[in-house]
């Protein structure tokens, strides 16, 4: 019976893990992200179960439940979580907004092809890889 | 009972979707998918009584989320390349990670559990429940616990969607449109500077 | 006096050199002669307040947890400041010569190097704890670096590169464990008379190791197998040669060494566990080997530069008979030798100036262009091999009768075979040039000396190595003072 | 795909010009109504950003851009966490630490309800305004 | 009164400050209100630091919620340094960056980099003062994002958007992971506050909920922090991100990641727990050893002075899980000096680099040439900071290693004495290398062309440069300043947060509510 109780714990452990691989191994930068959303979730379903109460109801008082003992859900992990999303949502845009430029700039999205133009730019000029394409210092001002 | 049965249910949807996700090449229909994902979740999150969590994912994992996804592949590439071979060594670390996480969960408070530690604490969840009606006086409880006692942690959190805007701002930037390319658009601004010399 | 007054005038001197710089060359070099007499002057002055008071420090800086920087005099510290300082003008003299002669390029960068390595040896000199002493080692290390690489040639870069190797690998990875065990064994790192670690401390073998560590760490001793730095580092211009490869770097070297005999592990101490003895066959093996390769060399700055290995053996060879009769035979070896070696190095350094020679094979005949040079090389050689009249032969006899005292027949041996390879080596160099024939007969009778200051440098130096012969009281008297 | 939206669905413009009043409205239910029940700062701000992009999609990003210029939003972003901030130091100027709303009314219920309703409009804007500024970069920025 | 409230204006006036250089949208404006709100943030986290160490460990709650229903702040002699620490080198750097970053960033996109920065900060700042275990979680986030998108404006070049995806992608799953950690946590204890955590940890420490949430903490901390195995988003990062940036990050942000490993090891999970029951150290000391001896060697083989710096930043890093591995007072103390002495070298380096970069336009060895005529002040401060890094007498680095070294030898780990000390040496021969470069190359083409000026970089780039410079020599002749903070401060951590919740050493706590 206790390892029926932890089923949901597995289960969102298998989802987490999902969406870590796909973030590990896949070279496609937006699958990356995609992966991030999916482990992010994975650890949302985790505080929210945390917080969960058999036979509770939504953390929000209501007058007519008021008259019967009512059992409420803990609220503080939906509190911790509503933060956590809006991280997500936000490292997410960034990350898009990276991997548009990426593009602009390699025309590609995969990681792996992008490792090979770095390496080639590498070779072609001869271990110069450094050199600075900033803003030359011409008479400096 | 049958609650549970609906979460174990979507559950077991969403490692599906997840997998699905994994294994399809085309981008497009990952980034569908991840918006019914993120809709599921939402449903069981209303199951496990995170109304306000729900409400979140939502609108932000499957509406917000998903245009912006949408509009990384319009600006970019819709297919993923075929992978040569799979990586087993990522797949050696996520069993890893995998089978600690699970190790973990051994010793959880079943789901459910009302009388885990971190249900009754007493400063804590317990504090919530019973005394921010007399303390704050607004009956969303979560409301009272993100504006006031963990208020600051909300600022925290404004800051970040604050710094993602600032961060895509100076990526991408706002370029402005080329007249021609919007001849109605053109037209109202003409029209608008009109008014305004009327 | 506070000790820390002989730091300033060499610091002092550097603005001057700045702002002197290349247009003002003669005001640049007065600026560096002032220094250096005033430092002369400090140091006279230190050394009679030492004879007055025998109390002469300077305040402490403290750092952390105990470890302080502290000046403090004591005698051999005494000695060696006069020596490095009274050289320092003679070789100001000599390289204004040299450098000129031999238009070297960034002398002024020159200078300055040279002077903040002055400074630093007087902070070694003075230095009241190891810690200083091995701070004041490293800036010592760090100072003479841009002078070593001073022609900026690959071979030039090379040499630094084995240089900051050797010297400051060997002291961050030997010497500063073995001071931070001390530190850690005893809870200070004071010189005190006697030593501060008690025999029974710890197990001999132990003391060996960390002995070892000691004398082997510090590079600037030139112990085989860590003497390849100082032959390499004789790309460097004449006159660093001779005052700091000769004299200041590699004395402060042995000067450390001898300090932490003296001072950190006591004659007692070391007596007792025989903790010493097996490093004395080291610096026994480096003499003699030294002084065979010193004999293949044919370039004359590398044949010195072995000579002076062998020579910085005998010092450390003395430190570690430990007992009172070899330390001031040590301590006598670097006054005597410092004059010997100055003055076979400048006579090197004006041969190369007037003749534009460094080979020994090249030498045939230049005794008849280089009368004064070559006598007084002559001269200088025979104090290094030890013959009355001159002054080496003090030292070895001090280091002799340390020998026996302490019950190693056999180093006297080891001595005579060596005063014997030093006669092999150094001897055919001004027979070569006085009684070969040249290779080139048309110059062969023409003189052409050094440039006069060149020449003064050699005449005082090579004066040196006769006046201590027959006066060398003031420094015994100063060396009985060591407790 | 804007282009395409924009000359060949005319239905689509009709019904999310009748669509898109709603979807404020309830944006702003959503914000005031957050103390009752589900729902806040966060979610209406969301909600309401939703209303432009969903106008921005369908008669094109740039015709939005003269209902809301970048330059409001920039301003409402920056004020939202400024709000937000602010009135913990309002807070601490009224005498308690910072963020303590009760002190901002003589009655610390009501100085609760002040503090939460500022907050939480302060979330609104600057989510309202960030979510618009990311929907106007990507969609400006031309593939 | 308000002195009271010092905690809370350290955060708020950077937080507040880039909102205004939004509206300021003006890149010398923005850049002026940072510096302003930047000098003043300075004088508060001196006036705390003196605070704490006159009265002792203060506590703020905030929204007058007293721990652990509400957040607090906890401030005590560590996280006091560090907020000075912090502070000081954003001014230094933020001072630096004003003529770098015209240099390196387009005009339009400077009040976004101040905004960035200042957010960057508030972070920073964030996570070392607060007292709440998920707090952290938020704050890291801020200034992970504003990091990324600072790196991502050295964008003229690629490379510096790939190091910033990579980074993001290594940030996100550290901070996931600590997330998790915090999730098990609080499903083991019912709290989020350190000093609750603390309390509560001993009574379940054999649940194996908690076991998971340390590994994963520890793992998400390790990324964050760059050791051994997981430092592949460093190099990248610090050689493409603007040179301010890479300054600000090499002298802080791995630096709050190791301070988020002492506070939660030693006091909130308690030493006997991580070191004691875990053997923690036994899973650090292999992965820093070996992290700081084979990073020092790649940086050996560097071609670019700031790549070398970045290896060597990893190596350093190395030298602190090593210290921290030891868990005893003076292990835990060597590990706070090198945290201080590192944040102030490391800075003063990028900063030496950045001046290099600023005349010369590369950071080649190759191309180091003739500097040490053509820009002696700035070549002169990188070769001090590099003997620090070296641990020459006299300088930082040899207060922190000599610390570092006798702490191992106080427990006897020799090994470790040979290890760090041979990896000093590789310090010398990196280090060595760039100083031969400055003197004896000759003049690289675009140098002896003599068609760009090369000389010292304007004195707002020399000033911040020197201050460091200073500083950190300061701190290698009067060593005790530091090492006398980092012994409180490792009696503190060692003695758990001493405080319990009913005897609370409170400044400003919440009301009677």
């Amino acid at each position: 019976m206790k390892y029926l109780a932890l089923y949901n714990y597995w289960i969102v452990v298998i989802i987490m893990m999902a969406g870590f691989y796909i973030m590990i191994a896949r070279h496609n930068l937006v699958k990356k992200i995609i992966g991030l959303g999916l482990f992010q979730t994975g650890i949302f379903y985790f505080y929210v179960s945390l917080g969960k109460v058999d036979g509770g109801t939504a953390p929000i008082f209501v007058e007519s439940l008021e008259a019967q003992a009512t059992v409420y859900s803990n609220p503080l992990p939906h509190v911790l979580i509503l933060t956590a999303i809006v991280v997500g949502v936000a490292t997410m845009a960034m990350g898009l907004a990276l991997i548009v430029r990426i593009y602009e700039k390699y025309d590609s999205i995969e990681e792996d092809e992008i490792k090979a133009i770095e390496r080639q730019h590498w070779q072609e000029n001869n271990g110069e890889f450094g050199i600075s394409l900033t803003a030359p210092p011409t008479a400096s001002s | 009972m049958t609650e549970q049965l609906v979460i174990m249910v979507l559950l077991s949807f969403l490692v599906v979707i997840a997998f699905g996700i994994i294994l399809l090449k085309d981008l497009l229909v990952a980034v569908i998918l991840s918006g019914i994902y993120s809709l599921t979740a939402a449903a069981i999150f209303v199951v496990m009584d995170a109304v306000d969590v729900a409400f979140t994912e939502a609108a932000v994992g499957a509406g917000v989320s998903t245009i912006f996804l949408l509009g990384a592949l319009t600006l970019t590439r819709r297919q993923q390349k075929q992978q040569k071979h799979n990586n087993y060594f990522a797949l050696l670390v996520v069993t890893l990670t995998g089978a600690l996480l699970i190790y973990g969960t051994l010793d959880l408070p079943g789901y459910g559990d009302g009388q885990s530690i971190a249900n009754q604490h007493p400063q804590l969840a317990q504090h919530f429940l019973q005394k921010s009606e007399d303390e704050i006086g607004i009956p969303n409880v979560v409301t009272s616990v993100l504006a006031s006692y963990r208020g600051y942690d909300t600022l925290g959190e404004t800051v970040v969607v604050f710094t993602a805007a600032i961060g895509v701002l100076s990526l991408l930037g706002l370029r402005r449109r080329k007249r021609e390319e919007d001849p109605e658009l053109d037209a109202k601004r003409q029209c608008r500077q009109q008014n305004e010399e009327v | 006096m506070n000790p820390l007054l002989a730091l300033l005038p060499p610091l002092a001197a550097i603005p001057f050199i700045l702002f002197f710089g290349e247009r003002h060359k003669n005001l640049r070099e007065l600026s560096i002669f002032i220094a250096g007499f005033v430092l002369l002057a400090i140091n006279i002055s230190i050394y009679q307040d030492y004879l007055e008071h025998q109390n002469v420090t300077s305040g402490s800086l403290n750092i952390f947890q105990g470890l302080t920087l502290e000046l403090y005099a004591e005698p051999i510290g005494i000695l060696f400041a006069l020596l490095a300082s009274f050289l320092w003008v003679v070789t100001t003299l000599y390289s204004i010569g040299y450098m000129r002669g031999h238009h070297e390029r960034y002398q002024t960068r020159f200078y300055i190097c040279f002077a903040v390595a002055i400074a630093s040896v007087m902070a070694a000199a003075y230095a009241g704890n190891l810690l200083t002493l091995f701070i004041a080692y490293e800036a010592i290390t760090l100072s003479t670096y841009p002078l070593v690489t001073h022609e900026g040639t690959e071979q030039a870069k090379r040499a630094g590169r084995i240089y900051l190797g050797l010297l400051m690998g060997g002291s961050i990875a030997l010497l500063l464990p073995a001071i931070i065990a001390i530190w850690w064994l005893t809870g200070t790192l004071d010189f005190v008379a006697g030593g501060i670690i008690p025999a029974d401390l710890m197990n001999p073998m132990w003391m060996t190791v960390l002995l070892a560590l000691i004398v082997f760490g510090t590079g600037k001793a030139a112990l085989m197998p860590f003497h390849s730095w100082l032959p390499n580092a004789m790309v460097a211009p004449t006159p660093v040669s001779a005052l700091l490869h000769a004299v200041a770097v590699v004395k402060t070297g042995v000067f450390l060494i001898l300090k932490v005999i003296v001072y950190i592990f006591g004659f007692n101490t070391l007596q007792q566990t025989g903790a010493a003895s097996s490093l004395v066959t080291v610096a026994a093996i480096t003499i003699l080997l030294s002084s065979m390769i010193a004999m293949t060399k044919d370039n004359l700055k590398a044949r010195l530069a072995y000579s002076t290995i062998s020579q910085l053996a005998y010092i450390v060879l003395a430190a570690l008979l430990a007992n009172s009769v070899a330390v001031k035979g040590a301590g006598l070896h670097i006054i005597t030798h410092a004059f010997g070696k100055i003055t076979l190095f400048f006579c090197a350094g004006a041969i190369m100036v007037a003749l534009h020679k460094k080979m020994i094979s090249e030498f045939d005949g230049i005794g008849k262009q280089m009368p004064y040079t070559m006598a007084a090389f002559f001269i200088a050689a025979l104090s290094i091999i030890g013959l009355p009249p001159l002054a080496g032969v003090w030292s070895k006899l001090a280091i002799s009768e340390g020998a026996m005292v302490a019950n190693e027949i056999w180093v006297v041996g080891v001595l005579m075979l060596s005063s014997l390879l030093n006669i092999a080596y150094l001897l055919p160099i001004p027979i070569r040039a006085f009684f070969a024939k040249s290779s080139e007969p048309n110059q062969a009778t023409e003189i052409r000396e050094a440039p006069l200051t060149c020449l003064m440098a050699i005449a005082i130096t090579m004066l040196g190595c006769l006046v201590f012969f027959f006066w060398p009281g003031p420094v015994l008297g100063l060396l009985a003072l060591v407790r | 795909m804007v282009k395409g939206l924009q000359q060949h669905h005319r239905v689509l413009q009709v019904i999310s010009k009748l669509f898109i009043p709603l979807i404020l409205l309830f944006a702003f239910y959503v914000q005031f109504h957050g103390d009752f029940g589900p729902g806040g700062g966060f979610q209406a701000g969301v909600i309401f950003a939703s209303a432009f992009i969903l106008h921005g999609l369908i008669f094109g990003e740039g015709r939005t851009r003269l209902v809301m210029p970048p330059y409001v939003l920039r301003f409402l972003m920056s004020f939202g966490v400024l709000l937000y901030a602010g009135t913990g130091l309002v807070s601490i100027m009224m005498g308690g630490n910072y963020l303590d709303h009760s002190v901002l009314s003589e009655d610390a219920l009501h100085g609760q309800h002040w503090g939460i309703f500022a907050v939480e409009l302060g979330v609104g804007f600057t989510v309202t305004a960030v979510m618009i500024t990311l929907f106007y970069c990507f969609s400006s920025t031309r593939p | 009164m308000l002195s009271a409230h010092l905690p809370a204006f350290i955060i708020v006036l950077p937080l507040m400050a880039g909102p205004l250089c939004v509206i300021s949208r003006h890149s010398f404006i923005s850049w002026l209100i940072a510096l302003l709100i930047n000098i003043v943030v300075v004088f508060m986290s001196v006036a705390i630091f003196f605070q704490v160490s006159d009265e002792g460990v203060i506590r703020y709650a905030l929204g007058g919620w007293a721990a652990p229903t509400g957040i607090e702040y906890y401030i005590d002699t560590l996280n006091a340094t560090l907020l000075v620490l912090i502070t000081i080198i954003s001014l230094c750097t933020l001072v630096y960056s004003l003529p770098a970053v015209d240099r390196e960033v387009a005009k339009h996109r400077h009040y976004l980099f101040y905004t960035g920065w200042m957010l960057c900060l508030t972070g920073l700042l964030g996570i070392v003062i607060t007292g709440d275990a998920f707090n952290v979680f938020v704050f890291l986030e801020i200034s992970s994002l504003s990091m990324y998108m600072l790196i991502a404006l050295g964008s003229e070049r690629r490379q510096a958007l790939m190091a910033s995806f990579r980074y993001l992608m290594m940030g996100s799953i550290g901070a996931s992971f600590i997330l998790i950690g915090i999730g098990f946590l609080y499903a083991a204890t019912g709290t989020l506050n350190m000093i609750g955590l603390a309390e509560s940890i001993p009574n379940v420490s054999d649940s194996r909920t908690v076991l998971v949430a340390f590994s994963f903490i520890t793992l998400g901390l390790l990324i964050k922090a760059a050791v051994f195995p997981v430092y592949s988003w460093l190099p990248n990062a610090y050689q493409y991100a603007p040179t301010a940036v890479t300054a600000f990050l090499a002298g802080t942000v791995t630096k709050v990641s190791l301070y988020i490993f002492l506070r939660f090891f030693f006091q909130m999970f308690g030493s006997d727990y991580s070191f004691g029951k875990l053997l923690l150290g036994e899973v650090l000391l292999p992965l820093s050893v070996i992290g700081f001896f084979v990073m020092s060697l790649v940086a050996v083989f560097q071609t670019d002075i700031r790549r070398i710096l970045a290896y060597s930043s990893i190596a350093q890093v190395g030298y602190i899980m090593a210290a921290m591995s030891m868990a005893t007072h003076e292990g835990v103390a060597a590990a706070v000096v090198h945290i201080i002495n590192h944040a102030f070298v490391k800075a003063a380096l990028f900063v030496a680099v950045g001046c290099i970069l600023y005349r010369l336009g590369n950071a080649q060895v190759t191309s180091m040439g003739n500097l040490i005529r053509l820009m002696p002040w700035t070549t002169s401060a990188f070769i001090v900071a590099g003997l620090s890094l070296i641990g020459v007498p006299l300088t930082a680095g040899f207060v922190s290693k000599w610390n570092l070294v006798n702490a191992a030898i106080d427990i006897g780990w020799w090994s470790i004495v040979a290890m760090v000390l041979i990896s000093s040496l590789l310090a010398i021969v990196y280090i060595g290398k760039v100083i031969e470069a400055f003197y004896f190359q000759s003049a690289s083409e675009e140098v002896s062309n003599g068609n760009r000026a090369i000389k010292d970089p304007p004195l707002m780039m020399l000033i911040p440069l020197w201050t460091l410079i200073i500083i950190s020599v300061y701190i290698g002749i009067n060593g005790s300043v530091v090492v006398d903070i980092a012994n409180v401060a490792a009696q503190q951590l060692l003695n758990g947060f001493g405080v319990s919740l009913e005897t609370v050493n409170t400044v400003v706590t919440g009301s009677s509510k």
